[in-house]
């Protein structure tokens, strides 16, 4: 039985899917993340974001992050999903889910996912505002 | 010997290309790759650091390249 | 407006109510905390769960978390929805829902409502096994 | 004085009610009640321990009993 799941998707992201992904009758409890797209940064009024991936390698950094949560971890799933293209304001960018028995392993193993995500998998965020653009984290 | 040298993010826009093939004059390790793309392509300082992957894995500086491997340029990532 | 929802229901519980009373243009996060029946409870299998409360008082108790929530943490909305009745394996007894610019703060407020919620929200559960039931935690 | 008394969870069970009318003969304190509800229905030794909540709040053992109050019997929760 599978008990991870990566997806990298132009298609729009579902809370649900994580959800019945991981969802199992030995479980006791399922925590989640669901990143969402912001209406400001740094007090600039976002118009929208735009997400490339590398994406074989993307994948490959997510299974070993959902690989490593369930090694770190006493957690039974956990399902990785980002999106990637133009998303609006209040659409999801990433939603990463986490069953197990007991709660707290599915918190840490929840944060620790998300984290990582954020250091080391390939993919990046390209925000656009009424007078420009940027690359997130790319600028000294 | 050539490798593949692909750009994303950032880099993308500013050495103006996705994915080129590159002349190496012998093995040389991923830190003289570094400095050799700073020098052909000087807008590259422009981004705060950036990291190199090898057939689809982050390497060390000190990665000898190979005929044909694959070789990513990735900026500061910003997913999630 | 109001940032806190609070609800007891012998309804079915829905992630998705939960998450669309949080979700907000100036959040970049949501955590979620969904409880969840497991088949077994040390080592003994479940039929079903059996959950009652003290309605009136629960829904103080679950007011004052998602208030000491807001105050605590740096977050925008919370949502905290328990159910009552009979409940089978899989079911969801409760979830809890919380926004905020930051993630960090929004799981630290998940983790916080739903520890408080099982130390002081007057909800009992009556697990049902094969050859009899018990009341949880009641027994010396 | 009359109060009301409420009983949850294991409690309406060892007790076999759910909310009774209950006579005091004087204002009394929540630690004097517990006393002799433990008296009364000694059945309640069974929990572990329980709370007392007074008007839907939950009581400290000093707190003194007034005619109507509504007083009901904690077991120790178990929701989530």
């Amino acid at each position: 039985m599978k008990n991870t799941a990566v997806l990298i998707t132009s298609e729009k992201l579902k809370v649900q899917d994580c959800y019945d992904f991981v969802q199992d009758a030995a479980c006791g409890g399922i925590a989640l993340f669901v990143g969402t797209v912001r209406n400001s940064t740094k007090n600039k009024e976002v118009s929208l974001l735009d997400f490339s991936s590398y994406e074989p390698m993307a994948l490959k950094e997510m299974q070993k992050i959902a690989d490593l949560a369930l090694a770190k971890f006493q957690i039974h799933k956990i399902a990785i999903h980002h999106a990637v293209g133009e998303l609006q304001i209040g659409d999801i960018p990433v939603i990463i889910a986490v069953s197990s028995a007991h709660r707290k392993a599915a918190f840490e193993a929840c944060e620790f996912a998300i984290d990582t995500l954020k250091e080391t998998v390939p993919i990046w965020k390209k925000e656009h505002f009424n007078d420009g653009e940027v690359w997130v984290n790319s600028h000294p | 010997m050539k490798i593949q040298l692909l750009f994303f993010g950032i880099a993308t826009d500013l050495v103006g290309e996705n994915s080129i093939f590159y002349e190496l004059n012998s093995e040389e390790t991923v830190l003289a790759l570094k400095k050799e793309l700073l020098l052909k392509y000087p807008k590259l300082k422009n981004i705060d650091e950036f990291a190199i992957a090898v057939n689809e894995e982050y390497a060390e500086d000190d990665l000898v390249l190979r005929e044909n491997d694959v070789v990513a340029i990735i900026p500061p990532v910003s997913g999630g």
